[in-house]
């Protein structure tokens, strides 16, 4: 027998073992303690499957991903008929399709029927090329587009540029200022302390300028408008490097989870 | 007899403020085999790094690899330090009376849970210990296993909290940025019934929820989009409404500008949840070490942040020593 | 260099023109504020037994710039909040309709707030509304009523001004920066280091016999990240065609993958090599965002594309991808506006587009002198944006000191700073 | 007519959704509203031309026997078998209940999410790799990378955070903040330039020819 018939096999087999393993036989619902035997076993098997991705591409790793992919395309396909388009838009379009499809019928709205009309516009394309009326899909295409276009320019001017001028244009230079003797004899590094709120509020102002030059387009980058630029990517690097560092925390934390599932409710070894 | 000897009185103190060992854990004997296997391990990457070759990604996956399951297995528990980002939301908390009003947004799936549940539950038991209610919603579609999770959690310690008066679930709707749209004025047009499919005027607790700001506080816990930053801009600047935040440690970077101004406190990952636990644990001496989510992973990952440092450290040493090797022969 | 100076030209009279609308809008939001409908009630002092001071000056205002379905309810703030006995709990808002003596409770708020906004009304009815403070342990002050209000529909929401000036202002010099370039105006741009190595890339891959790999993100059409990266794709499809290479384009999103598909076609087409296109080489694979990056890495350690090209909406997924792709030691150029994923994609990839670059990206590839003029309208607003900062810290800074007499600028950095939705 | 009839409804719903931002109207704020909502009904029909294209491309592989061809087998059966769980019929005692039904949910559950959750715990592998092979102080940029990184790093330790603490805090807090403004600014610009031309049909890639 060669290897292509053996891996199944003995994978199987080693599963089946796992499953009794795992499998509950004092319980009263056989078929449930079946069902919860086979989801952690399946689950930590899935997983295994999915890390030995890290060593090199094999076939356990194809298995998963082949597998993932079908479920999961499926899954999103149900939800959303289910949800959008019998929950959401029958009940407004037909009281004989609601009652075939066992929703109360919630009276007539007309506007259902212009993603209707569009979503059937795009099912063109699955006629065959000979109809040549394949380009119907087109006029989908340009109704979302233009119309998450207009709303997002609005919604993104104001979210992202005018916000964030407004909330960077109220940074005093120069806080609590009362003089240049008191900021002397005062002086703090502390968090809270004068020198820090003024360090800082430069950092944003001059921070946030530069960035914007690095982004000029029309100006050649030389000379002090280089030199701007230059601060702005350095701005630019050290978040990145610190959104970096601080990143690690999170990414770990759910390996720590895979990890915790595997020992303790696979394979048993920690309580 | 050698568990004796790792934990007599000469190693035990050497040890005890680097990190102490939870009861699940494989105890002492694994703890040091561990370490020593951690230690060679790492020792072993310099040696390489130190004669100049590169380290090899899988052997970098296999290291990181046994570092966090070792840190899992062994069970190690760091000491957490409290900072006032998300001191502010429990002292919010703290401070709301007696039949408040919470809400409370889970918006992640399962890949955020190990972050943000424990934030979820810890909160969720602060404001039930506060005798606050809670109304549970998400925006994200599987965010609603997440929230029957948190109430299974839960439970246990509150066995006479009654649905509907003390607590209760909204659900999920579709919808993304325009729920919030809705909610902000009108939480009825967009939950007109709870989970289940109650009216939500005939649960108790839901009476005078008109909008978002009706409640005293809103905590909203998320990963992605839409998520925080939707909340404040849909839901924060429009109404006004008071809340704050539990962010997965990816996003939470982004999120800061929002703070103080659009929302007074925010979680920033596990670190994030285990300070709360920290709060928590100490305002209700109940809620012990082992029960506490958020700080079991803190241990694990600082031991790979330790590794990680390692590695940057060796990859910059092998980088000049390189760089004086070449400088050298030219 | 006649160029150049034409354009400071124009950036003056941005300039120029933003200031003086700057400070129109810091004189004239006063102006706004103080409307004809307002009415002042004077309260006398608590005649209720232990009862709080009630609050004095009960406003209310039909919410402007709505379709006329909230009332603005303000007041000044009880004598007993801010001073006095220091027990105000809260305030109590009643309302009543046209004429009715009966007044409704219809909201509360805490102590030291001065304002409610009441919604969902009926658009042309009369209403009336009195305000009570009241303390904790439930005494009430006498309530003070305010003067009738009408709610008013409106054609123009004029909360949202700002944006539209901005709208016109950035929009405008888009446009009119597109019709310049379009009458052959020649125009200035600078480089992108991962737009040169675009050319290159495709080029290695031809050599080395090895596909492309391309992800336009895992967002839907209705990101104009998406849209930013088909237009790329399209021309990257272009060049593939014409060197003869082949390019893979698996997608999250269905929607996306119809785009793309029309998108490369016509590539194929333009490079006159339409026979060689192949649709299913553009497919759909999940929703599932990990799902689609299973098989993507799939794609990457089978296939071995030599340059993979990561342009549009990225999430966690961004550093999976660029190592798996590092890992077969692909040439890697990504661009995405995901602030959270560019370190990602910067400490991973060769190349790396920040933010607007992914915008520009598609201007600068396509060459055309209208794509090309957006790119200056763009940076009209960023002068724009530059000026805003630079001013508000300025009058920020002299609004924090003391003794010097400028409160005319203080006032107007008010007014703007209000304007701007700052200060709430 | 082929090519200007989508220009057309791209110029039209545009401009329809800008203006109405801008009008307190019922009917703008209603269109804003159902607009995700169309959008999610439109998705699903586009999501009936992905799933045939993910049939197609699997079937065509079985068919000629590409590589790894036995592997799309596993994927159609994951396919339909999904598709046959969410399907509904057979009143309420079925075990079809749609996207209620016990094995639907609890396979997508309890299945999928731990493949999903694997997935992404990879991450915590390829941080450690990305961050061995880029945090090197090659360059004054690179070297700027790493002194970031460095700095937030190290506030994580028990003993050093007391004093790598306040410094991490500030640079998450405010250089971070200035480039994060600078980027949501430009991205705003970018977003608003080519919502324009998308308007204007100057950017049409996405609607190809003919």
């Amino acid at each position: 027998m060669n290897r292509k018939v053996m891996i199944p096999i003995a994978s199987i087999i080693v599963f089946i073992g796992f499953l009794l393993l795992k499998f509950d036989f004092e319980a009263v619902d056989s078929s449930q303690a079946l069902w919860d035997a086979f989801i952690v076993t399946a689950g930590g098997f899935l997983t295994l499957m999915i890390f030995s991705f890290l060593y090199r591409d094999n076939p356990f790793y194809k298995f998963a991903e082949h597998l993932y992919v079908g479920v999961s395309a499926a899954y999103w396909m149900c939800v959303g008929f289910w949800s959008n388009i019998v929950q959401q838009a029958i009940p407004h379009l037909s009281p004989w399709l609601s009652e075939a499809l066992d929703q109360p019928f919630l009276g007539y709205k007309w506007d259902y029927w212009i993603p209707i009309a569009f979503g059937l516009l795009l099912l063109t394309r699955l006629l065959p090329d000979s109809l040549k009326i394949g380009w119907l899909s087109k006029w989908t295409l340009a109704f979302i587009v233009a119309s998450t276009a207009g709303l997002l320019m609005t919604a993104n001017l104001k979210a992202n540029f005018i916000s964030q001028i407004s909330s960077t244009m109220s940074l005093p230079l120069l806080p609590d200022w009362t003089g240049f003797g008191d900021f002397v004899s005062n002086f703090d590094l502390s968090y809270g302390g004068q020198f820090i709120k003024m360090l800082s509020n430069w950092v944003i102002v001059v921070g946030v300028i530069s960035g914007l030059v690095y982004f000029f387009f029309s100006k050649e980058h030389t000379g002090w408008f280089g030199r701007v630029s230059r601060l702005g990517i350095w701005v630019l690097m050290v978040t990145f490097g610190a959104s970096f560092g601080y990143t690690v925390m999170g990414r770990v934390s759910l390996l720590v989870g895979r990890l915790t599932f595997l020992f303790r409710d696979w394979a048993g070894i920690i309580s | 007899m050698i568990q004796a000897l790792f934990l007599s009185p000469v190693f035990s103190p050497l040890f005890s403020p680097l990190f102490s060992v939870v009861s699940h854990g494989l105890g002492p004997v694994f703890s040091w085999i561990f370490w020593i296997l951690f230690v060679a391990g790492v020792g072993w990457v310099f040696w390489r790094t130190i004669k100049g070759r590169e380290v090899e990604r899988r052997v970098i996956f296999l290291m990181m690899g046994l570092t966090v399951a070792g840190a899992v297995l062994t069970g190690i528990v760091l000491p957490v330090q409290e900072t006032v980002v998300v001191r502010n939301i429990f002292d919010t908390i703290e401070n709301l009376e007696e039949g408040d009003k919470v809400l409370l947004s889970l918006d992640y799936d399962p890949s955020g849970a190990p972050e943000l549940q424990p934030m979820a539950i810890a909160v969720s038991q602060h404001c039930l210990e506060k005798k606050l209610k809670i109304c549970y919603m998400t925006l994200w579609g599987t965010g609603g296993a997440m929230i029957a999770d948190v109430i299974t959690a839960i439970r246990p310690d509150f066995p006479e909290l009654v649905y509907g008066e003390d607590y209760c679930n909204v659900g999920y709707r579709a919808g993304n940025e325009a729920v919030l749209k809705v909610i902000a004025t009108d939480f009825r047009k967009t939950f007109p019934t709870d989970v289940s499919g109650i009216v939500l005027d005939s649960l108790p607790m839901m009476t005078g929820v008109t909008a978002c700001p009706d409640f005293s506080y809103i905590v909203a816990i998320g990963s992605g989009r839409p998520g925080i930053k939707e909340w404040v801009e849909y839901v924060v600047e429009p109404s006004g409404a008071l809340m704050g935040s539990g962010a997965a440690a990816v996003s939470a970077p982004q999120l800061y500008p929002y703070y103080p101004q659009q929302m007074n406190g925010m979680m920033g990952g596990s670190k994030g949840a285990s300070e709360y636990e920290k709060m928590l644990r100490r305002g209700y001496p109940k809620y012990g070490e082992f029960r506490a989510q958020a700080t079991e992973i803190m241990g694990p990952q600082t031991v790979a942040h330790v590794f990680l440092m390692l590695l940057i450290i060796f990859a910059n040493i092998s980088f000049f020593l390189a760089k004086k090797r070449k400088g050298a022969s030219a | 260099m006649s160029r150049l100076s034409r354009l400071s030209i124009s950036r003056k009279t941005f300039l120029t023109s933003l200031l003086s609308l700057l400070v129109f809008a810091a004189y004239s939001a006063p102006l706004l504020a103080q409307d004809s409908d307002i009415s002042v009630t004077d309260s006398t002092s608590a005649e209720l037994e232990g009862a709080p001071a009630a609050p004095t000056n009960v406003l209310a205002v039909d919410h402007k710039y709505d379709i006329g379905e909230a009332v603005d309810v303000s007041w000044d703030l009880s004598f007993d909040d801010t001073a006095g006995m220091r027990n105000v709990a809260g305030y109590i808002i009643y309302r009543s309709v046209a004429g009715s003596a009966e007044f409704d409770s219809i909201g509360a708020v805490f102590s030291l707030t001065s304002s409610f906004a009441d919604i969902g009304l009926t658009r042309g009815e009369t209403y009336q509304y009195s305000v009570s403070s009241y303390t904790l342990s439930g005494q009430v002050s006498e309530p003070i009523v305010s003067a009738e209000v009408t709610t008013e529909r409106e054609w123009f929401d004029w909360d949202e001004v700002w944006v539209f000036i901005l709208l016109v202002l950035i929009g405008g010099s888009v446009m009119y920066f597109i019709y310049h370039a379009r009458k052959g105006k020649q125009m200035f741009l600078r480089k992108i280091a991962g737009l040169q190595a675009v050319e290159e890339a495709i080029g290695r891959a031809t050599e080395m016999g090895r596909p492309i790999l391309f992800i336009p993100g895992i967002h839907d059409m209705d990101d104009v990240q998406t849209i930013a990266g088909m237009t790329i794709l399209a021309k990257v499809a272009k060049q593939v065609a014409e060197y003869e290479s082949r390019i893979f384009v698996p997608t999250r999103a269905s929607l996306a993958m119809t785009a793309a598909r029309e998108t490369v076609r016509e590539a194929y087409m333009t490079a006159g090599r339409v026979d060689a296109y192949r649709a299913d080489d553009i497919y759909y694979v999940t929703d599932e965002q990990f799902g689609y990056v299973a098989a993507v890495n799939g794609i990457m350690t089978r296939d071995k594309p030599a340059t993979c090209f990561y342009l549009g909406a990225f999430f966690a997924e961004s550093l999976i991808l660029a190592e798996t792709g590092n890992s077969i030691g692909a040439i890697q150029i990504a661009g995405t506006a995901q602030p959270a994923q560019l370190p990602f994609f910067v400490a991973a990839c060769d190349y790396t587009l920040i933010g607007e670059e992914l915008f520009a990206a598609s201007a600068y590839l396509s060459g055309e002198a209208k794509q090309l003029g957006s790119l200056k309208g763009q940076d009209v607003g960023k002068v724009i944006a530059m000026a805003a900062v630079l001013i508000g810290a300025v009058l920020a800074t002299l609004g924090s000191e003391e003794g010097m007499n400028i409160e005319t600028f203080r006032g107007a950095f008010h007014g703007i700073w209000s304007v701007f939705g700052g200060g709430q | 007519m082929k090519r200007q009839i989508p220009l057309a409804l791209v110029f039209i719903f545009g401009w329809l959704m800008l203006a109405l931002y801008f009008i307190p109207l019922e009917g703008a704020q209603k269109v804003n509203e159902n607009m995700l909502d169309w959008t999610s009904i439109i998705g699903i029909f586009a999501l009936a031309l992905g799933i045939w294209s993910l049939i197609t491309v699997n079937l065509d592989r079985i068919k000629h026997k590409k590589r790894d061809w036995q592997y799309s087998f596993i994927t159609l059966f994951g396919l339909f078998g999904m598709i046959i769980f969410g399907l509904k019929f057979g009143g309420e005692n079925s075990m079809f209940q749609g996207q209620e039904s016990y094995m639907f949910r609890h396979f997508f559950n309890d299945i999928l999410i731990p493949i999903y959750s694997t997935m992404f715990s990879l991450l915590a592998f390829f941080i450690a790799s990305a961050a061995y092979r880029a945090f090197r102080a090659r360059s004054a940029l690179a070297s700027i990378l790493l002194i970031g990184a460095i700095i937030v790093m190290i506030r994580f330790f028990p003993f050093v955070a007391e004093y790598t603490r306040p410094v991490a805090d500030w640079i998450l807090n405010v250089p971070n903040l200035a480039a994060k403004r600078a980027i949501w600014m430009g991205v705003g610009l970018g977003i608003v330039a080519t919502g324009l031309k998308v308007i204007l049909g100057i950017e049409r890639a996405y609607m190809g020819r003919d």
